[in-house]
């Protein structure tokens, strides 16, 4: 069976090790802070200048002056620095996250990535994904393997445009782990139950299939 | 040291000058750290055919939206603007333009404005819609974009404390991209929360020093929330 | 959180790895907020054909200056470096490279190597020396020159309290080109002067946030002064 | 007579105005600090990262880490701010510095300075010199007419390597106050006593005398 979003987020945790600097995504991506394995510390960051995020306030703790990128309300945990977005954007930019986790419309074989306008309806704006795309070596890409109708998100070229020119090399999906390198896909773990027929059939680019695909465990 | 007060009486005071057609950068990020009262001062004024820089344009009737409604604004620099319905309808309808920034490079082209630095390269942007039309060059085998600095007519910003010579200190999140903006004004407007007297704040620990600030006035707040999340007390 | 903790047991690790040919990039104005114990360490450990990007380079027997003695630096980037006679009989002897760079174009490469940033225009030496070979371009009708960022292999850095997540305060003056070093490193190494517990320093008053550095110290200073000026007690 | 040390830095201060932020070099530029008018307050910049320098310190507030631009021991006065040298950098080459004093070997007609080195001398490095003159809008060099042999330092043309090109717009000499436009030097003001002969003869460079040049009054 596909992928639940616990189940991605929890995949994408797999990524993670001690001592991490992470920056986690709207959506599916923030869901991995909740599956940080035991004994593991990572520090969240968050870009509108935050590093060291905290679990959501009480309503006693609530405070106008303390959100994350999403604009939610947050805390910061012990040890948390809090800084300008100049200073937030030279950490991401400089390379100074150890990995960064974002959603995604398209991939291709080339490591692009597509995340933020799709042409013809509003633009509401990159926010910071360029900027963290272009300024991180460990980015995992986390989305469905294909639109809701059988669409592949994984193309020999995304049509979309794009967020970030050849920086993607990891994708997690409802289907599959899979690798970028070398101008092509590589399958590397499949969904529990999932077939490798149908994660060929649902990668539009090229996909190298090994002899044997280990299926995740969870 | 009577040339170093920067503070004025009045927000109509803090606001003079400010003409139709001006570019205008304004700190905040989203809803937190907005100069609230000197955007509604600007609405109150009525200037038009303003550039706004802001990493957004708040939301429908606050912020940096309600400058929207008297379509005040002719051109916004935002990294994202999806929060505002008044916003899209005049996008849609021709009446707003905009340039969508990715956010750190907004954030850096206001610190280069500030800074004296004209144009800088930078990875972001490059192979996308962003990078279209500007130059391209290879540092380390790494292809780069050469994004030109931001610099404003007037720079309106929130701070937390401020003495009267204009050093300022922010709270928390709402730093973001105050300090920016202050350093980016030809005119730079700071409100404040709470008024300290010089030597109040650690000289080390002033985030924007006051040589940046021009006016300053001390006003209150609503600090609206835009994603109110919060968890249950244990 | 095991994984966050940057201290370590002697100086001999907090240089672990640093190899001949190497670059060290270290914070401090003259003698002023030195990592004294991290440039003895080096010294001791007798690495040899470094460059060395710091604003002055200490002087006959202190700071940076010991580095001279056993010829371990093979360039110098500085900005001023006339404190000095051992330099000066190792320029004019050709023993050492030295490539003078504007103070505020280092403290900005500096920053701008730390910040993903390759190369910046600045006014700063258009006309000059320094702009020989530099590409020179007009913005708004004025030359800039275009210089670009620093990277090394090491940052070395002197702060003043630090927690073991690696979050540090500097002491007045002292911060200098501590805070731009610290950003700058492949591997950055601090020496404190007093070590506090998570949560001591509040988190907006932070000038290195930890994720720019990789080992920390607690050492003490000597604290050398220069220019030793006072004025008699009223 | 030639204007002393004391007087030139008395000129200098007459560019002040109440509520400036100045940075003053080493030396000659350093003394204006103490001709600073009555009732005037003005606040100094120091690019080793403090604006607002105070006094020396006594025995008693001496402080190793309280320095500055030329490594003296000072204090800070109180609304003073402490930074980053990238921070006071950004002020000064971002053109928020009201007024920058320094002294000079040579000036010319253009608005070139020379002042960091003497090929064939060792050099020691332009320090901040040449961010303060690219940077500023408002300079004042500082400096004698002519050198102990009797040369000319306001040239037609520099002969050392310059700090700084088509910057410097005043400059106040121990004989004379001239301003530099259109590819000339313009004479202003002459010291007590200095005729417009002894001027005229002592600047190489172009110079324009009004029919009627005022003395300074001390």
């Amino acid at each position: 069976m596909s992928l639940s979003r616990e189940q991605l987020a929890m995949r994408v945790a797999r990524e993670l090790q001690d001592g991490y600097y992470v920056n986690l995504g709207i959506g599916i991506p923030t869901l991995v802070a909740n599956y940080v394995p035991a004994g593991m510390n990572v520090m969240l960051q968050s870009e509108n200048g935050l590093l060291g995020m905290g679990q959501f306030p009480t309503e006693a703790e609530l405070d106008a002056d303390m959100i994350n990128a999403g604009k939610q309300t947050v805390t910061a945990v012990k040890g948390a620095s809090i800084f300008s977005s100049a200073e937030s954007f030279a950490m991401i930019r400089g390379g100074h996250v150890d990995l960064t986790v974002l959603g995604a419309f398209e991939v291709d074989v080339m490591g692009n990535i597509a995340s933020w306008m799709i042409p013809g309806k509003l633009i509401k704006g990159m926010g910071g994904a360029m900027d963290l795309v272009a300024g991180a070596d460990n980015i995992v890409v986390t989305m469905t393997h294909a639109s809701k109708h059988g669409e592949s998100k994984l193309l020999p070229q995304c049509s979309l445009p794009l967020t970030g020119a050849g920086c993607i090399k990891k994708v997690v999906t409802d289907l599959a782990y899979v690798e970028i390198a070398d101008g092509k896909f590589w399958l590397k773990e499949r969904a529990p139950g999932i077939s490798v027929d149908e994660i060929v059939a649902k990668t539009a680019g090229e996909l190298v299939v090994p002899e044997v695909v280990p299926e995740m465990e969870f | 040291m009577a040339g170093f007060n920067k503070l004025v009486g009045s927000y109509a005071e803090a606001m003079a000058g400010l003409e139709d057609g001006m570019t205008v950068i304004a700190g905040g990020f989203g809803l937190c750290g907005i100069p609230e009262n000197l955007i509604a001062e600007i609405k109150r004024k009525g200037s038009r055919g303003l550039t706004v820089v802001s990493n957004n344009c708040g939301v429908d009737g606050f912020g940096l939206g309600v400058l929207l409604e008297d379509r005040q604004v002719a051109k916004m620099i935002s990294s994202y603007v999806g929060e505002n319905a008044l916003f899209e309808q005049q996008l849609l309808a021709g009446e707003l333009e905009v340039e969508l920034t990715p956010q750190g490079t907004l954030a850096e082209k206001m610190r280069a404005g500030g800074a004296g630095i004209p144009a800088f390269f930078t990875a972001t942007g490059y192979g996308t819609p962003v990078g279209e039309g500007k130059e391209v060059r290879e540092f380390d085998g790494r292809p780069y974009i050469l994004e030109e600095s931001i610099r404003g007519d007037f720079a309106i910003v929130k701070a937390w404390k401020g003495d009267r010579y204009g050093n300022l200190v922010y709270r928390h999140t709402a730093q973001n991209f105050n300090p920016m903006a202050a350093t980016a004004g030809k005119i730079t407007v700071v409100e404040i929360e709470e008024l300290v007297e010089p030597g109040e704040l650690e000289p080390s620990q002033i985030h924007t020093p006051g040589i940046y600030v021009d006016r300053m006035i001390v006003g209150s707040f609503e600090k609206r929330i835009e994603q109110r999340t919060v968890r249950a007390a244990n």
